[in-house]
């Protein structure tokens, strides 16, 4: 197993190398770098533009600026210089995936609580009335452009706190700055902790919901599957109680893709929540990646893909490990 | 006798296809059925936008931008039913609250007249028509107007821009998904049907086998020679660039360790040159390509991209420059997918079967391993398509996808977007795109479902 | 023992010698209370020399003290930590007294050293501070030499008026001065530095900072200024700039009172703050059109076209004037700005009162004047598809482009291109990338021709013509319509860009104010009678506060470039 | 007799000399070939005109591998093919195709050979397409009409899909789409295994009719004795990869002398209560291709292994006319 989980990280390399030096690429096949920008200023002159880009290396032949940044990351695990903070990436990163993180992680959590029963239900109850109402809520989700969906919850969150009289929900943002008079910083983790729950309500529904159908239909389809095989054929000839048979025998096996799977959600966690984080005011990943994709900030946007494209590999790690793990039959090869 | 009878109940036995089967499995599908009747009708509605639109698309009237839905009144001032008509429209803004006001003049009425002449436009981009299905003399003049849906902050009918705004948004996402598939069938196939078939990349010019290789063609093989002569000539190139500028801007240890390494990569080149045959496995070149692509989020890649996209070029350039990003971004998966089914099909003994018979590789491809995927791809298509629609939605919203004055049901709703609460509150009218496209990626979704069980292999013949 | 006596007799010879600045707020003002702005976008650092960007000047400005500013009720210098200065040598020479007992928030004083180290640092080239271009006048570096601990000397290579209203930030030498030498000083008060190693030499001090989220600042007990009653300020506790990257979501949280100031862009927003103050929802107030921005937007021709035909066309002051007179500014209000905003026609920002005059020429929306002027051009007959030809047939059409994203200029662009083409000029509008456009606009061909036809375009206007050399001179790099190569005047001048030049240098190095004016509503008079530069319309400033804040401007004095208060240190939070 | 003489090349239609077909096993960190599966390890035989060679073995013993790399559907490792004199072993694919003509295969799964999308008209006129055979469509469609009488199907049924034919009806169906080329020689492989017993006999009737009627040459490949004792002229035992004993049907039968097909023959019930015959039980597990025992491949289960059984590796030699085997004690059996 060491060996194999060995080999799978050795061929992080290749795809990592790939799609940083594509991502390198197309930023580079774009007009203007990061410092274009500051030729409309009036205050700038052209000297202070031309040292401006010698001090950030952007006047070096593209290969070359590449070869200096892929030294950086394996020599010294040093993600680059941000053109746009002009201080080192990770340090511009960090924060943002963390807070993604947070909000994919709570949706995901709520997406595994609500889809699976509901898709064992809809299994169970293969066309019945309750099936195909949960089937198309779930297709609500699927169908609404999240970013529309999470404005309509921002106004529906005034709306609320506006009959309410008081704040009931949180309109966008992470954290508020006082939690019961005191400053933030100086409140007790637990009260942090639940402050940034608070205000992730809103925001998680709006991911969960999108992300939802999409997993009702691969339970309900799994369960079917696991429904029509032999051995729950034979567990239901034996007398076993319906109850049973769906529970123990069926959705035990029914829910290991979902189990794999599970490794697969780690590069999604890096994605974020996609436009959801912009429009409610969420500071994670897309707000940072599409604030550094208008500045130009090229090493911002290949340390994003950097951590991204390593999640991936260990993700997909993690899943065969947990797929192995769950289900007996798979072996390593 | 017997034989007689016998013809007679195979007809009507009528032997049914798979794909038979599954359109009657699928007729029997009642989401599935009002997903691709309510599908027909957009569709055709796109098709028709100019007859069903009263005006061209860009035509703005910049005097009143934001108008609510314009009241066609039943009844005229006794009650009495009539035919339809609508009023005069004034447009102002209430300098107490800075709301917009519109009042109506009715004292002169304009009747609604159906199936009239209207402003020309081409048919289908060709055929020259100008019958339009509601109008009259006084909306060419003019003299009132006709917003079924309001207008948007251009002063441009949306009811008619739905519809031509259709246009874009229900092709793209088929156009998208054509192309993502074309492109992941092609790589996929490629794949898998190669998947441990090795092919030549290039042969050492001192290998033994390089001779054999010259002397059986030797025209179209020497000037493979040059290309692949051009090939390690070009990579060698960009690691003598990288090389010589990180040199110039680093000491040290690390300049000495790339130093090494890119002196042993050009020795390698120069070695792949001279002396070995070298094989690449196609399956692994592409498998690699897809887990790159995978390895950038869809968003990031699409957003990256989409910089790309020059943006002096014309609306039409711009969708199909759109359809090409949103398809590079999804392929891989497709192609992954698609390996998968092949390889699977490729050990079925009906396509060795084929190969023992002679059959080239392209005929087992097209006749038997393709079509054995095909209820996949119709099923993975149209469940494709809405996440076309809806990246293309998202795309428009933070002004990367279509522009003005193109309009896209994304594009629009977009305005409603920019609008923020006004929109929820005051015009309610701009958020019909949201609803147009929540509607189409409904019927989609539930086609898709439909024809999932339809053709699902294991379902009860 | 000994020591703390020492260091008591200190603070005591510094209360007796501290020179606070007054600053004179609206009203009397309570101590305490948070006040609430939305960002749209993040810090990017804390270091004066990296700092490039409002959203983290505006941060900065809170913590570190510069020389003079201009005085919010005048207009004029005035002295902030320069105490007094005095200008000798015709102009050549200006003296600066610096405030005695003004400290560092770690205890130290701030002196000439901190002024004569942060102006060289900022003037070094290697530094690369955005701020360089108030050291260099004209090519010629102004000098700055210490006198005493608290003097400083400036020596301009020649007078330069707006000498005292240059902000640049005093950094602080004790913890800047090693760096700077080491060349370190990018690495220094990044975010990542710890906010209580961030010393405050201003009102507020940092006190948190979290990415993406906010920026939190507090009062400074040590600074160096009292209001008129001899009360420290600043009185706010704390100053919090939230990021809310979308506008929408920024004008959420002011409807829903989590901010405390708002500038409501159009007339929608007005609409909406109005009903939400009017329903009881919002305690606060909102002034429409209140003022104008500062901010312009033009349509510039390529006078160095590569078709040496257009480039002649748009050397036409004619053809300018049409293109003027095509100018549906109403429609622009409208459509464009959201309802609110003012019809622009001259160089100077509309609220800069001092300099901007009224009384230029004006070229009305006039489409039969503007085929009039285009028919004088020899542009009188039409062709079969309805566009406008000269005598050799060459149909009348240019490319327009403008900034994509930039929802207002690509409004006006497409209202500009409709008129325009129905009096049968062929304007091809597109939106392109802004570093495309900056690029097209910018950096000519070696043979100094560039290669775009129309841009739409603005700048952020401001308080100063003086600093707008760079485009209005003949060597400026942003000498937008007709640009020289590699600094350069331009081969092919016209009469009226040497005269702009000529008052450009005389409005720089007068330093009568009244002077000054009349030279500026000449160069006002200059540009609008050969529009180099088409101006379009600017949006109105409509302020809204909540009711909560205190030592808000009234109605009648709030402009566009001081905003809704005098001074940050005199605003205060009733509550 | 594997040895070519000019006077085999006269009468052997397909000679196969040594042939070797591993499957390579990747492995490690860099995923080098760590070891292979030797599904096919050093086989001699040949197939005279108008024989049926009757080819049998356990599962995995590599008898389907030697079918289809005979037919280069699958490429040798090592080895000689010749087909009528002509070596095809490295022959291009071009060339290979007029041979593809000749050679055809009848496939084990009746269900997984016949392209369930196809009607069986086009599955049988396929290979005509291929070879661009009898001309027009309507000639094409007489000559599916006749192949289907030919192989006691009703002609009617040429508009019919696959799935609507019982199993042994489409084995016939895949029966008539070898011929459709009118072949030489035709590899069955397994033909009959996958039906049921009442139908194989049907089966195996119609190729030795069939057989008898156009001459064809056949190598059949069955995994037990039992099947292949009828039809075959002369039978080859195989045993992991490697070919234990070569002799004409009634010799293997009524004499067989390796251990192996002593074993195999004793499984075979006897119908005539008279005869009495010991139940040989082979022990232990077939043992795995990657690491095939040393010496003789069947020692580890072969009741009469001796030392030198794991030192020298047994040749095929002749031990009566035309009776070969593959071990090296003459003294039993």
């Amino acid at each position: 197993m060491w060996n194999y989980i060995a080999r799978r990280l050795l061929q992080l390399i290749p795809t990592f190398v790939g799609a940083t030096i594509l991502a390198f690429v197309i930023i580079q096949i774009a007009p203007g770098d990061a410092i274009t920008r500051f030729e409309l200023d009036p205050t700038v002159d052209r000297e202070q533009i031309e040292r401006l880009r010698q001090q950030f290396g952007l006047d070096q032949p593209i290969p070359a600026q590449y070869a200096k940044w892929l030294s950086g990351v394996f020599f010294h695990g040093y993600l680059g210089l941000s053109l746009d903070y002009r201080s080192d990436v990770w340090s511009v990163i960090r924060q943002p995936i963390l807070n993604s993180m947070v909000l994919v992680g709570l949706s995901t959590l709520l997406i595994y609580l609500v889809a699976i029963p509901i898709g064992v239900y809809s299994a169970v109850r293969k066309y019945s009335l309750g099936d195909r109402a949960l089937t198309f809520l779930a297709f609500f989700g699927l169908a609404i452009p999240n970013f529309f969906f999470a404005l309509i919850m921002l106004y529906f969150a005034i709306w609320v706190n506006d009959h309410a009289g008081m704040r009931l929900l949180p309109v966008g943002g992470m954290t508020d700055q006082f939690l019961g008079g005191v400053p933030r910083q100086e409140a007790p983790w637990i009260a942090r902790t639940l402050d940034v729950l608070w205000h992730s309500i809103l925001p998680v529904i709006v991911v969960a919901t999108s992300g939802m159908a999409g997993l009702v239909r691969i339970m309900r389809g799994q369960m079917l599957e696991v429904l029509s095989q032999d051995y729950v054929r034979t567990a239901r000839a034996k007398g076993v109680a319906e109850s049973m048979v769906v529970y123990k025998h069926a959705l035990r096996n029914a829910v290991i893709p979902l189990v794999a799977g599970i490794g697969g959600l780690l590069p999604g966690l890096i994605g974020g929540a996609g436009l959801v984080e912009v429009v409610m005011a969420w500071p994670g990943i897309t707000p940072a990646f599409l604030q550094a994709v208008s500045a130009i900030d090229i090493y911002v946007i290949m340390g994003l893909i950097t951590i991204s494209t390593f999640l991936l590999i260990v993700g997909n790690l993690l899943s065969d490990l947990l797929l192995a793990w769950v289900d007996p039959r798979i072996r390593y090869n | 006798m017997t034989r007689k009878i016998e013809a007679r109940s195979q007809g009507a036995l009528q032997s049914r296809s798979f794909f038979q089967e599954a359109w009657i499995r699928f007729r029997r599908h009642p989401l599935a059925r009002l997903g691709g009747g309510v599908l027909l009708v957009l569709y055709l509605g796109a098709l028709f936008a100019d007859f069903l639109a009263p005006y061209p698309e860009t035509k703005s009237f910049r005097d009143l931008t934001f108008s609510p839905p314009t009241p066609v009144h039943w009844r005229d001032e006794n009650g009495r039913l009539t035919r339809p008509y609508v009023c005069a429209v004034e447009r102002k803004r209430n300098l107490e609250t800075f709301k917009l006001e519109f009042t109506q003049n009715c004292a002169q009425k304009y009747t609604i007249y159906f199936f009239v002449q209207g402003e020309p436009y081409r048919f289908l981009g060709f055929i020259p028509a100008n019958l339009r299905l509601m109008g009259g003399e006084w909306l060419q003049n003019e003299q009132a107007h006709l917003f079924l849906w309001g207008t948007d902050d251009f002063g441009r009918d949306l009811w008619g821009r739905i519809w031509y705004g259709a246009r874009v948004s229900l092709t793209i996402g088929i156009f998208a998904t054509a192309l993502a598939l074309l492109i992941g069938v092609f790589m996929g196939s490629l794949s898998g049907f190669f998947a441990g078939k090795p092919l030549t990349l290039s042969i050492g010019l001192f290998n033994p086998a390089y001779r054999e290789f010259v002397s059986r063609n030797p025209l179209p093989s020497l000037f493979k020679t040059l290309l692949w002569l051009a090939l390690w000539g070009g990579l060698a190139w960009l690691v003598w660039v990288m090389l010589s500028g990180f040199w110039a801007t680093t000491r040290g240890f690390e300049a000495v360790v790339f130093g090494v390494l890119g002196v042993g990569i050009l020795l390698a080149i120069a070695y792949a040159v001279l002396f070995p045959l070298i094989k690449i496995d196609l399956d692994t070149i592409i498998m690699r390509t897809t887990e790159i692509l995978a390895a950038i989020p869809d968003l990031f890649l699409l957003i990256t991209l989409s910089v790309l996209i020059p943006q002096g070029i014309p609306p039409a350039m711009r969708f199909y420059l759109v359809v090409c990003i949103l398809s590079f971004v999804n392929w891989g998966g497709l192609a992954r997918v698609m390996r998968g089914q092949i390889l699977q099909l490729r050990e079925m003994e009906y396509a060795q079967a084929a190969q023992a018979m002679g059959a080239s590789d392209s005929r087992v491809i097209t006749r038997h391993i393709l079509p054995g995927t095909f209820t996949f791809l119709i099923v993975s298509v149209t469940l494709a398509i809405p996440g076309f629609i809806l990246a293309e939605s998202g795309l428009s919203f933070i002004g990367l996808g279509i522009q003005e004055p193109a309009s896209s049901w994304g594009l629009l709703l977009s305005k409603a977007q920019a609008q923020g609460i006004t929109a929820f509150v005051d015009r309610p009218w701009l958020l019909i795109p949201g609803l147009f496209i929540f509607i189409a990626i409904l019927s989609f979704n539930f086609m898709g479902d439909g024809l999932r069980d339809a053709l699902d292999p294991r379902a009860k013949r | 023992m000994k020591r703390i006596l020492v260091l008591s007799m200190l603070a005591l010879a510094g209360l007796a010698l501290a020179q606070p600045k007054v600053f004179k707020g609206v009203e009397a003002g309570r101590a305490g209370g948070n006040y609430r702005v939305t960002a749209i976008s993040d810090p990017r650092t804390f270091n004066p020399f990296v700092a490039r960007e409002t959203s983290s000047t505006d941060v900065i400005g809170l913590f570190l003290p510069y020389l003079t500013g201009y005085d919010p009720y005048g207009l004029k210098p005035e002295g902030h930590l320069a105490q007094s200065w005095e200008v000798r040598n015709n102009g050549l020479t200006v003296i600066f007294k610096l405030r005695q007992g003004a400290k560092w928030s770690d205890g130290q004083p701030i002196d000439a050293d901190d002024v004569i180290f942060s102006a060289t640092a900022h003037a070094d080239p290697k530094v690369n501070s955005n701020a360089r271009s108030s050291f260099i006048l004209d090519g010629q570096p102004i000098k700055w030499s210490k006198v005493d601990q608290y003097t400083v000397r400036a020596d301009f290579p020649k007078p330069y008026a707006p000498a005292l209203i240059q902000s640049w930030y005093i950094a602080p030498e004790h913890i800047f001065g090693e760096a700077y030498k080491a060349g370190k000083i990018p690495e220094l008060w990044t975010l990542e530095t710890p906010v209580n190693r961030i010393i405050s030499g201003g009102p507020f001090m940092l006190e948190s900072y979290s990415k993406g989220e906010r920026v939190v600042l507090r009062r400074n007990p040590s600074y160096w200024g009292v209001d008129d009653k001899n009360n420290p300020v600043a009185y706010l506790e704390r100053y919090t700039f939230t990021t809310v990257s979308d506008l929408n979501a920024a004008l959420a949280k002011f409807l829903a009172g989590e901010s405390d100031l708002y500038a409501a862009a159009n007339a929608d927003q007005v609409a909406q703050i109005l009903e939400r103050i009017r329903s009881g929802g919002l305690k606060g107030e909102i002034f429409p059109n209140a003022d104008v921005t500062t901010g312009t937007n033009f349509i510039v021709f390529n006078w160095n076209h590569k078709d040496s035909d257009k480039a002649k066309l748009f050397r036409q002051v004619k053809f300018r004037r049409a293109m003027a007179h095509l100018m549906d500014k109403k429609s622009m209000i409208e459509v464009a700005l959201g309802g609110l905003g003012q019809p622009q026609w001259s160089p100077i920002s509309i609220p800069v009162k001092q300099f901007f005059t009224d009384d230029v020429a004006k070229y009305d929306y006039s489409p039969q004047k503007a085929a009039a002027l285009l028919a004088e051009l020899g542009f009188r007959k039409k062709n079969a598809q309805g566009f406008l030809v000269d005598a050799t047939g060459k149909v009348l059409e240019f490319n327009l482009v403008t900034n994509q994203g930039n929802n207002i200029r690509e409004k006006i662009a497409q209202i500009f291109a409709e008129d325009a083409r129905k009096i049968g000029i062929r304007v091809n509008y597109r939106p392109i990338d802004f570093n495309e456009l900056v690029r097209q606009l910018t950096q000519p061909a070696a043979d100094g021709t560039r290669d775009f036809d129309a841009i739409l375009i603005g700048l952020t206007g401001g308080i100063e013509p003086a600093f707008s050399r760079n485009v209005w001179q003949l060597n400026g790099s942003l000498h937008a319509w007709n640009l020289g190569v590699g600094g350069q005047a331009p081969k092919q001048v016209e009469s009226f860009e040497v005269l702009i030049d000529k008052l450009m240098t005389q409005g720089a190095t007068t330093l009568d104010p009244a002077k000054r004016r009349e030279i500026y509503v000449q160069f006002q008079k200059v540009v609008a009678e050969n529009v180099p530069l088409i101006y379009t319309v600017a949006p109105a400033y409509n302020p809204a506060r909540n009711a909560r804040i205190g030592g808000l401007f009234p109605k009648g004095q709030i402009n566009s470039i001081v905003g809704q208060f005098p001074y940050i240190e005199t605003v205060f939070a009733k509550e | 007799m594997s040895m070519p003489t000019p006077t085999a090349v006269a009468t052997s239609l397909v000679e196969v000399q040594n042939l070797k077909k591993w499957f390579p096993i990747r492995g490690g960190i860099l995923s080098r070939v760590v070891a292979n599966v030797k599904a096919v390890n050093d086989v001699s035989f040949d197939v005279k005109r108008g024989e049926v060679l009757g080819l049998v073995g356990e599962s995995g013993s590599g008898k389907t591998t030697v079918g289809r790399t005979v037919l280069r559907l699958i490429e040798p490792t090592s080895g000689t093919i010749r087909f009528d004199g002509h070596d095809i072993t490295h022959l291009p694919k071009p060339q290979l195709r007029a041979y593809r003509r000749k050679m055809q295969i009848i496939f084990q799964d009746p269900f997984a050979s016949l392209n369930p999308r196809m009607t069986v008209g086009d599955i049988i006129a396929e290979p005509l397409v291929i070879h661009n055979l009898e001309g027009s469509a309507q000639a094409r469609t007489e000559r599916v009409a006749e192949l289907l009488q030919m192989v006691g199907l009703n002609p009617d049924h040429i508009r019919r899909y696959p799935h609507e034919f019982s199993g042994g009806q489409r084995q016939r169906i895949g029966i008539a789409r070898a011929l459709a080329v009118r072949p030489e020689f035709i590899v069955a492989d397994e033909p009959v295994s996958a039906l049921d017993v009442s139908i194989q006999a049907q089966v195996v009737n119609l190729l030795q009719d069939l057989k008898e009627q156009l001459g064809l040459t056949i190598l059949f490949i069955a995994h037990d004795l039992a099947v292949v004792e009828y039809i075959s002229d002369r039978i080859a035992v195989m045993y992991l990869g490697k070919v234990m004993e070569l002799a004409s049907s009634k010799d293997l039968y009524r004499s067989p002398k390796h251990p192996y097909t002593e074993a195999l023959l004793s499984a075979i019930p006897v119908p005539d209560p008279t005869v009495k015959r010991e139940r040989i039980v082979l022990q232990g597990d077939i043992p795995s291709p990657i690491n095939p025992p040393s010496g003789c491949v069947f020692r580890t289960r072969c009741r009469y292994a001796i030392k030198e059984c794991a030192e020298v590796v047994p040749e095929l030699r002749e031990v009566a006319p035309g009776h070969f085997k593959a071990c090296i004690r003459d003294d039993i059996l």
